[in-house]
This record gives structure tokens, sequence and C-alpha cells, in this order.
């Protein structure tokens, strides 16, 4: 247990947390927006894997134009629940947890009846394969990959938010719905495009994890409780949702480093229980009139 | 005349119907298996009581309420398992197989059978006193309540898979013979099993029921309304909500000793989180304001999922998250909306008649 | 349940001579499978597997194998001149399912033997009930043993054959220093404790053992402390999903299969095809069946079940020709009883009794002989260790030269011994059933 | 003879700005106790530091000699004050008939109400009420459904069936009619004798008819206080406040 064993935790740890972030991003935006708790996130997660290995497998798609249709494709979707069923349900919090949970059972057997339930891969170039080495530190290329695209898309969306004619109208809504409409925004198209934009990027943790991991029905279940909790822990900011994965992931690293993987997530949520206990708004609410 | 659904006599015939429709199943069934099944569905019902009364009448939604029903589960499965061990071999088999040679402190209260009950029903009672106490008063509700329900039914559900040598982990435990109480073997197949669930079902259905009619049931509904508002009346919101989630914690623990009476088998699949979601289900397609709703709803589905699931194999999911997309969306209060509706319509066509003798106040939102 | 005296008389009657031993057990409840066969009508078998949710991976395989068995048993005549008919069930992944389907096999459809679970929390789950009503399951795939009933046979490999073989062969061919790796339940802990002994034998040392979450895909700080230690092999019971996400990871974490192979229990052909072969490339598996193994048996095997409807998935595996065995291990055993207490006196427990010894031949079984022991009604079979190559085909790299005797409680020889009565503890004392 | 309220120097500040500055006010037992002063002069929020949903950066608030400052609501609640909320709060989704009787809230403890069906006095005061607040038709009816107006009433009368010994009402007239509005200057004239009540209210009409002493807010501090007689002659209040009444 020497000290460059505990750096690679460290960094490992950054890795994970990028990993915990990009699958609670899109969470983030639907939650922190319109305060939808959408259970089906995890299956959007698991149909951007899919979209992904479709375009692959069928169209040939080489695989880092997958991530960016696997986006649209699963924001697609994401539109389409919007419109035919979550719009119905913005002041029912409580129902649309329901609704959505609903929404991913048919999801999950909907793929399944299409796809089997055998497992599919995602095929990625060979310099994804392998890992670099920086210093006496060894990081697989692909973690590089997920982290950069996280970076990337949090900076994007740190600017669509906060630089942009769209950003200013999602905060004014957000901070009071009557009051944006009588200046003119559209609340409903507002709620719209970030449940698309949110489903969007699961579809883009999806086609990430596929690669990580595994293509299955299931493969979403796994995601969406770690998910909420960083959203939660947050305060569904996206600030929020940054730092809470990023001190997560590093606990998850370096408690697993001293005892082992089991322990460490135990060891998490019940901090994370304690910590809503003291905290329950969270680490950045927002400043909506949301209680 | 109002609402028929809405009287209070009538709602006290209809249960007392529907129990003395249950009671009669064994009469009728000749069939084991039949019976079993029934009595298994009994304890589901029993479940979707708990997140009614919970979440239907007190507006708390549990997700999590798998783990009151998992520590009654393990606690009455320590019970048995520990009756099917002798002086000579005084240790469960599976502690053997991880390294233990030795009855863990945790295990001993449960050689008694007396004193295993007693914990199996008061270890999930007290926890749900002490969680909910500690995160109602910091005023954790709505969706983010949910959410810590799910945090801790993960950590739970993390730590007895991790803790093998002392919970079985994946496997669980599998008591390998019948509930014995008093020299009496409960055979899981026998009416006296059948029996004794349907007599903890009816206790806490009419328990659930009266809970509801009383001062208290109408504090609670009314924080469910408006809690902010409830707190300047004078009462403490964060004390009621404990007592509900805990007398529904207290529910579903006795649900959960009940079913392991009946299967003999209790594994970290019962803490998992799909299987408390289906409990919400059950109490939300049947109607969660509705105590018999909610009931009704467990044993509809689950009868659905086992008699037309392996006729619709591939779409058995389908249909049924379909199914629950419709009802949240169109029939928020469940299938008893429709004979709230139904009877509604009933009522409406003869608005001259008399108001009944005692005013037909309007109950408890039933 | 109507069970006439006549007929506990017949049976009981029958089972003891059939034994001849003094303490057979007819359970208190005595509502023991209260069928009995009628010529003429088909022989019911329950297939209890999880065609949906998550388990479905390996056990959809199994059950289409078990009707593709069935298929060819009722064309070849069927069992005892009569066809076998197959009753399938959904269990759906859900351990209370399988639970409650194994009753509905049992008590309401009457068949006369189950074939199912793949984990071992699903055979935990139904055995309670299989024990009571004194059935029959066909445990058709491999488990961590340390369980002695008088109702299960099983046809995969106990814990004790399973690593045997492998655990030296790895030794010898890449150092003696191990890291071993397992999903955090039962079956690989047990498997460990096995390999342990096995380790020891050979000269090895046992650098860490780590178990992750069953579902975890994140071997990112196992794969550091690997790493850290540096084995020069390493020895997985990761199962399922989690287990294709190491063979990734691995190679994404730039570790290298020459350098520092894995040696595996379950990573097969489906594994295999679903992380992409180039993960699964020069990795090992120790496994009483190979789809590549190269007997005429196999070939005809193959060809004709994936040219079958049951052949949808291009595959078969391990898991499936235990499954297929079982069929005949099924066959073989009924007939016996059949012959010796008449047809319609058959009863599950009937069929147990007479399956000790039972031989599935080399035309038959895909993996060449195989027979049950006649003590704890476990499989005597021979391990292979094949390498996983760029096809992901298997290759095979040493096979057993003997037969490996099942063992339950081979680490555990404090506990007892398995018999057929039940487990013998070292003071005598017999127990009938211990799960 | 000291107050039955008594704040003393309350302060409090959201993030930077100062709401309530060194604010200090009686409410004598026994009479009408009227707060005026312009929009965001500080009358809810001091409404929502006596009640307890705020607390105070600092200063103090003392109730019947009892520091109450640091309670939870429902214990200020307890200790006999009673709220009436400038945005009408009533339980909608209950009968009339529900939400009075949830307002008797002479026994607070969930366990001695767990299996609790009768009130002693609940029909006599429930009965009282509603004729008073001239719901008696309405208390089936769903309290979601009912007009404004009675949806203040029906919020009046909530706080009746509480009997606090102070009544804290957040403009109760908003919305209601000129005869509800004699109405209920002739009901708070009457409850002077049992009880005490400190008004938020614009409408300087009906300050004028029930107001024994009225406190001027402006800032979120004190800007006068007095009968209103000597309110009206006070030329800084005219200045920030009546002036603009007169002209509207």
């Amino acid at each position: 247990m020497d000290l460059g064993s505990l750096l690679n935790a460290l960094i490992l740890g950054v890795s994970i947390a990028s990993i915990w972030l990009i699958a609670a991003l899109g969470l983030t935006i639907i939650y922190g927006t319109a305060g939808v708790i959408n259970m089906a996130h995890g299956e959007l997660i698991m149909l951007g894997a899919y979209s992904s290995y479709m375009l692959q497998f069928y169209l040939g798609l080489p695989y880092l134009l997958c991530l960016p249709a696997s986006f649209v494709v699963v924001a697609l979707v994401g539109l389409a629940l919007e419109r035919g069923l979550i719009r119905y349900l913005y002041s029912r919090p409580l129902d649309t947890l329901l609704a959505t949970y609903g929404v991913s059972l048919v999801l999950m057997q909907g793929v399944r009846l299409i796809f089997g339930s055998d497992p599919k891969y995602l095929a990625v170039p060979e310099i994804f394969q392998s890992n670099v080495m920086l210093g006496s530190v060894s990081v697989s290329a692909f973690r590089i990959v997920v982290l950069l695209v996280t970076v990337l898309l949090v900076l994007a969306l740190w600017l669509l938010f906060y630089k942009t004619r769209f950003g200013v109208q999602v905060r004014a809504v957000m901070q009071n719905k009557e009051m944006a409409a009588a200046f003119g925004i559209n609340s409903g198209r507002i709620y719209m495009l970030t449940f698309a934009l949110g489903a969007g990027l699961a579809g883009v943790a999806g086609a990430l994890f596929g690669v990580l991991a595994i293509v299955l029905p299931t493969m979403g279940a796994s995601y969406v409780v770690q998910a909420f909790l960083m959203v939660v822990v947050g305060g569904g900011s996206l600030a929020g949702s940054v730092v809470a994965s990023g001190v997560t992931g590093e606990m998850q690293s370096v408690f697993a480093f001293f005892t082992n993987d089991t322990l460490a997530r135990f060891i998490i949520f019940v901090l994370i229980v304690a910590f809503l206990r003291f905290r329950p708004q969270g680490l950045f609410a927002q400043s909506g009139a949301r209680r | 005349m109002g609402n028929l659904y809405h009287n209070k006599i009538a709602q006290w015939v209809v249960y007392v119907a529907f129990f003395a429709a249950l009671a009669i199943i064994p009469n009728m069934v000749g069939d084991s298996f039949l019976l079993n099944q029934f009595a298994t569905y009994c304890v589901y019902g029993m479940l979707a009581l708990s997140i009614s009364l919970c979440w239907g009448f007190g507006g708390i939604l549990n997700l999590g309420q798998g783990i009151a029903f998992g520590l009654g589960a393990y606690g009455m499965a320590m019970t048995m398992q520990m009756q099917s061990q002798t002086e000579s071999n005084p240790i469960p088999p599976f502690m053997l197989n991880n390294s233990l040679d030795y009855l863990p402190l945790l295990w001993q209260p449960f050689q008694s059978t007396l004193l295993g009950l007693i914990l199996a029903v008061t270890v999930p009672t007290l926890f749900c006193a002490a969680f909910g106490g500690i995160m109602f008063r910091a005023r954790v509700s709505g969706p983010f309540f949910a959410i810590m329900t799910l945090a801790m039914l993960s950590a739970f559900y993390t730590i007895i898979l991790d803790r093998q040598a002392y919970t079985g982990g994946v496997n669980g435990l599998t008591p390998p013979s019948a509930f014995q109480f008093a020299g009496v073997e409960v055979d899981p197949y026998s009416p006296t099993a059948y029996w004794v669930v349907l007599f903890f079902l009816t206790g806490a259905t009419f328990l659930a029921k009266l809970i509801t009619q009383s001062s208290f049931g109408l504090v609670t509904q009314a924080i469910r309304d408006d809690s902010e508002r409830v707190r300047f009346l004078g009462y403490s919101v964060a004390g009621y909500e404990t007592v509900i989630y805990t007398i529904s914690g207290l529910i579903a623990a006795v649900a959960g000793c009940c079913w392991v009476m009946l299967v003999q088998y209790v594994s970290p699949a019962q803490m998992d989180v799909g299987f408390s979601l289906s409990i919400v289900i059950w109490a939300a397609i049947g109607g969660r304001h509705s105590l018999l709703g909610s009931i009704l709803g467990a044993l509809i589905i689950q009868g659905a999922q086992s008699y037309l699931g392996d006729t619709f194999l591939a779409t058995w999911l389908l249909i049924l998250g379909g199914f629950f997309i419709v009802v949240v969306r169109f029939l928020p209060n469940g299938l008893a909306s429709l004979l709230e509706v139904a009877l509604g319509l009933l009522a409406r066509p003869d608005p001259t008649s008399s108001p009944a003798p005692d005013g037909g106040r309007p109950l408890p939102a039933e | 349940m109507k069970i006439t005296r006549r007929n506990i008389l017949k049976s009981t009657a029958a089972a003891a001579a059939a034994v001849s031993l003094p303490q057979l057990w007819i359970p208190e409840s005595s509502e023991a499978w209260g069928a009995t066969l009628k010529k003429g009508e088909p022989i019911k078998v329950g297939l209890l597997f999880s065609l949906t949710g998550s388990l479905a991976v390996p056990e959809e395989d199994s059950a289409l194998v078990m009707q593709y068995a069935i298929d060819e048993i009722n064309k070849a005549g069927g069992v005892a001149g009569l066809p076998i008919e197959p009753v399938i069930v959904d269990a759906k992944s859900d351990f209370a399912v399988y639970s409650e389907k194994a009753k509905e096999l049992i008590l309401r459809d009457k068949v006369i033997a189950l074939f199912g679970c793949y984990t071992s929390a699903s055979r935990k789950a139904i055995l309670p009930t299989v024990m009571q009503r004194d059935h029959l399951l066909y445990y058709p795939t491999c488990y961590e043993g340390a369980e002695c009933t008088q109702n299960t046979i099983c046809t995969g490999p106990l814990a004790n054959q399973h690593s045997q073989d492998l655990i030296p062969f790895m030794v010898q061919q890449f150092g003696k220093r191990v890291f071993f790796v397992g999903s955090n339940y039962v079956w690989p802990k047990e498997s460990n404790k096995n390999a342990k002994v096995w380790l020891e034998k050979a000269g090895g040392e046992l650098l860490g053992e780590e178990y992750i979450p069953l579902s975890s895909s994140e071997f990112g700080p196992l794969l550091n402390k690997i790493r850290d230690a540096n084995p020069d092999f390493i020895f997985s019971t990761v199962v399922g999903a989690s287990d294709i996400a190491f063979h990734k990871q691995f190679k994404q974490e730039g570790f290298k299969v020459d350098k520092m192979p894995i040696a595996s229990l379950t990573t097969g052909e489906i594994e295999t095809r679903a992380m992409g072969a180039e993960f699964g490339a020069g990795h090992f598996l120790s496994a009483p069946y190979f789809q590549s193994l190269d007997t005429p048996t196999n070939q005809k095997f193959v060809e004709s079940f994936l040219k079958s409807k049951y052949g949808k998935n291009g595959t078969t595996h391990y898991n499936m020709e235990e499954t297929y065995t079982s069929a005949y291990v099924f066959k073989a055993g009924f007939e016996k009883a059949a012959a010796a207490v008449g047809f319609e006196n058959v009863t599950p427990r009937i069929i147990r009794d007479h399956s000790g010894g039972i031989r599935v031949e080399d035309d038959v079984s895909p993996e060449g002989l195989i027979w049950i022991d006649e003590n704890n009604f476990n499989t005597w079979l021979k391990p292979k260790i094949g390498q996983c190559q760029a096809d992901g085909t298997f290759k095979i790299v040493k096979a057993a030269e003997k037969h490996v005797a099942p063992d339950p409680y081979s680490i555990y020889p404090d506990v007892g011994l398995c018999t057929k009565d039940g487990l013998k503890a070292p003071d005598g004392k017999i127990r009938k059933s211990v799960i | 003879m000291s107050g039955l309220l008594e704040i003393q120097r309350l302060s409090k500040s959201f993030d930077t700005t100062k709401v309530i500055n060194d604010f200090s006010m009686e409410v004598v037992e026994g009479t009408v106790c009227c707060l005026v002063g312009p929009n965001g002069a500080g009358k809810t929020t001091t409404m929502d530091l006596i009640t307890g949903r705020i607390k105070p950066t600092s200063g103090k608030i003392i109730f019947a000699n009892e520091d109450i400052t640091a309670k939870h609501e429902h214990l200020i609640a307890r200790a006999g004050i009673g709220r009436k909320f400038q945005v009408p709060a009533v339980l909608r989704d209950m009968s009339v008939r529900q939400n009075l009787e949830v307002a008797y809230s002479r026994q607070t403890n969930p366990f001695r109400n767990l299996l609790k069906f009768h009130k002693p006095g609940l029909t006599a005061k429930l009965d009282e009420v509603a004729t008073l607040a001239g719901l008696t038709g309405r208390l089936k009816e769903r309290a979601g459904i009912l007009s404004h107006g009675e949806t203040q009433w029906l919020e009046i009368g909530m706080v009746l069936m509480q009997e606090p010994r102070l009544l804290l009402m957040d403009e109760p007239i908003a919305g209601m009619t000129e005869s509800e509005i004699e109405k209920t200057a002739r009901i708070f004239k009457d409850l002077r004798k049992s009880a005490t009540l400190l008004v938020v209210e614009h409408d300087m009409g009906f300050v004028r008819e029930i107001a024994d002493v009225v406190v001027v807010m402006h800032m979120g501090s004190l800007l006068a206080q007095g009968s209103i007689q000597e309110i009206e002659a006070d030329l800084r209040v005219r200045d920030v406040y009546l002036g603009e009444q007169e002209v509207a």
C-alpha cells in the first residue's frame, strides 16, 4: 500500500466520477428544469447503447460517429415521450416518477423482444482498447475518452445554459413559470426541449457504457439509482452534479482501495443518506421556488 | 344521498363482505397449491395495504418498503432456520460453508422462537421509526423522501449480499422445514397457513381502516393535502408522518414474516429495488386512496402475472408497463376511482332525494 | 389433493422394497407427489428456467436445448415407450417466482421431475418445496456443493471437480503467483476455497482475493489492485454481465493476455461472443464440455442442434450440454425405476433412488461418458481446459485422463459425508437433507 | 400591563438584504392591533417570524411571557397563536367540514388520536363556527371548489376552531364584498372579548373600523404606533404610506 497505488486510486476516482457524472447529466437537466424524476433514465441509457449497436451493426457507422448519432436517436425518443406522456404530468411530480417507471418496463421489454436477451457488444477502434502510461500511472485509453466526452458535454451545457438565449429562457422558466410566460417564453416548449436534451445525453452515456461493459436490455437498471443520488445530492444543478459525482467517485475508488467494492458502495449509500439528512436541499440547490 | 362510494356504512359492508369471501376460500379450494398461492397473494395484499396507508393516506411515497418487508422476512427465516437446528448441530449449514464455527451473536436470540418472532417484527418497525423520525424532522418529503428510501434500500441490499456468513448472501436463507409454533407445525400448504395469513391481513386492514377514519387519519390526510398549513394548526407534521410510516412498516414486517412462513425462503431479492417498486405499482393500479382497492390491485396484478404471464410470455412486462402508464396518466386514483365514478353517476340522477340521516358526510377520501 | 390409502401403501411398499433400507423417509405431510402415471399418457416434466429478465441469457438456452433433447428422445421412442411432455414456465429471473412456479409444476401440473435453475439462489429458493413434496430436481449446471438432499441430481461439475486440473495447469504454464477474483456470492467463494486446496498442492502462492458486487461493471479499483500485485495469472469466478465487463476492462486497462491470462470457471462460448472475441482470446476456461470438442457424438450434437428450430443462438456451451445430458440421465433413471417397481408406481423419489450409477455413454453424451455418483447423486465427469481462440472458439489444451469424483463436502470433512440417505456426520448420525 | 405578544428588536436578513430591521412592538391582550405599511414593508415576514415559519437573525419574540423565538411552528401554534395566511391556505382536497374538524386541534398527540373517533365539544363548536362563517350549507363541499370569499371565510373559521389566544390575520378581507366586510368587522370586534387579534390589512376603512391600535411598518422598521386617529395625523405616515392610498 504505497503512495503510488493511492495515486492510482485517486486518478481512477476521477474516471469513476466521470462515469457517474455522465450517467447523471441528462437526469440533472430534466430534474433541474422541469422537476421530473425520470425513472426511465436508465432505459434511455440502454437505448443509447442499442442505437449505437444498430448503427454500427447495420450501417457500419464508425464508433466515434455513433456517439452523436445516439444522442440524436435517443433525444427523439425523449421528445416523443415528453409529448406523448410527460407533459400531462408536470403538476404531479410523484406520478411522473411512477409513469416513467412504467415507461422503463415497456422500453426494457420492447428492446428484449426486438433484439433478444443475449448481450451485444460495441466494437471500438484498437487505440481505445489499451492503456496509456502517464509516468508511473496507467490509465485506460477509453476511460480518457469517457472523461473527455464528459468534460466537453459539461462545458457545452454550461455554455448553453449560461451564455445563450435558450439558457436564459430555461432559467426564467425554472424561476417562475408564470412570469416567464408573461415575457413570451413558451414554457411547454422549454420543457420539451430540455427533456429531449436530457434524453440525448443519456443516449451518449449509453454509447460509452456499451464499450465499458455490456449491451443488454437490463443494463440501465444499474445506473439509475446511482444517477438519482448524484442529482439529489447535487441539488439538481449542473455544478451540484459535477461536485457530487466528483466526491462520490473519489470516495468509491478510495474506499474500494482500502476495503472492497461492496463495502465501498454500502458506505457511500449511508453517507449520502446522512448528508441529505443535514442538507435536504442538496449541495447547490436551484434558486427556483420548488421545495 | 351522496355517492355510495363515500358512504361509511357501505364501505364497512363491502370490507366485511370481501373478507368473508376470502374466508370461505379454503372450503372452495381443495388444491393445496392454489391455497398456498392465494395465501401468498394475501401477503402481497398486505404489502399493498401498507403502501396505501403510507402513500395514499399519508402522502409519503415509499419506494423502499422492501426494507421493512425484508427485515421482517429475514427475522422470520432466521427463527425458522434455528428451529431446524438441533443440539448436535446448532449452526445453520451455510455458516459452516462460510467458515463460521460458532453461532454469531446476531443469531443467538433467534434460538427462541418467541424472541425471534418479536425481533422479526420490532426491528423493522423500530428502524422505520428511527429512519422516518430523522428524515421527517429534517423535512425531507415528497420525491426526496422517495429517493432516500431507495438509497436506504440499496444500502441494505448491498450489506446483506456482502455479509454472507451471517445472511447467506445472495442465496438467502432456506429453512428446510415448516414453521412450528407452540408445538403446531404450520404446513405452508395447509388451510392453517392460509388462516394465519388471512387473520393478519384482515387485522391489518381493519386497523388501517379505523386509523384512516380516526382523528389521526384526518390529520394525515390534511398533511398529504398541505403539510405546511397543518403545522400552523399545532400538529407536529414530522410526528404524524413518522407514526404512519412506522405503522406501514409494521404491517410490511408482518407481511414479511407471513411470506417466509409460506415460501420458506428469503433472499436479498426481496430487498431489490424492483420488488419495492412493484408494491407501489399494485397500490397505484388498485387505487392508492382506497385500502381495499390497493389490496385488490395486488391480487389482480399478481394473479394476472401468474396466469397470464405464461400465456403472454414475451409481452407480459410490456402489457404491465403499458397498463401502468395508462392508469397513472388517466386514472391517477387507480381502478377504485372507476367504481367511485360509476357510483357517482348512479347517485347523480336523483338529486332531490332527501339527505341521509347522518348528513352523509364525506369520508376521508375513500 | 387426493391420496387414497391404497396409493400410499402401494408406493411406500414399492419404494421400501426397491431400496431395501429400513428408514425410508416419507414426509410428514405425506402429500408427496400425489399423482400416478397412466399408460398411454405422456410423461410430464417441468422446465423451470428464466425466459425473461437478467438470468434469461444463460437459462433461455438451457430451456431450448432441453426441448431439443425431449424432441430427440420422443422421436427415438420416448421414455419407457411413452413420450415426454415438457411443461414450460418462465421464472422471470425472480427467485420468488421460481418458488411459486416450482409449486405450480409439482402440485398443479403434477410433473414427475423438474429440470431447471441456473443460480444457486434459485435452487435454494425451490428446494424446500421440492424436499417437502419428496420431488426431484435435475440441476444441470456447475455449483458449489456443500448440499446433501434426497431430491436433486446434478449433471454439472462441483466446485471440487471444476478447478482440480485448471490450477496446476496454470501454475505449471504461467507461474505460481495467482490472484483470485470472483463475484460476491456463495459459488465463487466456495470455488475459491477448493481452488486454494489445489493451489497449495501445486505449490502456488495466493496474492489476493477480491469479490465484486454481482451486477457491478466497474472493475477499475480491482484491476489497480491486480496491477500492484502483479500475479502470473488470474483465477476468475466472476459471472454474468460482470464477467464481460471484467474481460473488456482487463484489455482496456492495458493488461496483456500472454503475460497474465485469466483462468475462468465461467467464461465460455456465450460470454466470448457477447464481449467480442478479441477480449476473450487467449484466456482459459475449465469445463466438462466445449463446442469444439472433437468427438463424433459432439459433432453430431452440434450440427443437428444448430440446424433444429431450437438452435437459433448459434452456439452450444457447457451449460447447455449439461442440460442435454440431464435429459438422458432422466430417461435412464425412469426406465430403471419402471423396470424395478412397475410403471404406474414410479414416483420422483423412486426415480432418484434408481439413478445412482446411471451412465450416459460416449455415443450419447457430447462431453463423453459420465455417470451419476451412487452416494451424492452428482456426476463423475472429465473436466477439460480450453483456451479461447481469436475466432471465439475454444481449443482444448488439456483433458483429464480419468473421471473426477464429485464430492460436495471435500473441503468440509468435519461436516460429514454425503450418502444416499443423507449427510453422515463424523459421529455417525445421518441427517436426511442439508441445504 | 405587559403585552400578550412582545416583539423585541427583531431583525431578519435574507442573504444581504435586511427585511426586518430592529423592529419592536407589542400587542395588548384583548385588543385588535392592525399592522399596516406599504408593500414590502415586512408585514408578512413579521407574521412568518411570529409563527416560526422563518427564524429571525436576531431579536426575541415573547408570547404570554414565554420566549417562542426558536420554536417550531406547531409548538407556537399550540402555545395559542392561530394564523390566517395572505393567500388563503385551506386543505383543498378535503371537505369544508373536514377542514374545520382538523383545525379543532385540542388533541395534537398522534398516538392519542390514533384510534380516536369522537372529539368532545367538536359538534357544538363546529356548528357555531360554521354559522358564524356562513358555511353551514357548504359543509359537504370540497374546499377546492369554494369561491374566493368563501375560502377566506373557511380559513378564518379554521383559525376560530383552533380557539387561539392570539389570532394573526393576514389580509382577511381581500376578495370580500362590502356586506361581507361589514360582517367580518363585526365578528372581529366580538372576538376581542375572548381573544387578541393582530391584523395585517391594506384597507384603511376596515382598519378604521376595527383597530384599537395601529402599527405602521416601513422598510422593515417601526414607523409609528398609536390609535387610528394618531396615525392618520402622523405626517411621516402620510408621506410613506397613506398618501399613496389617498391618491389611489
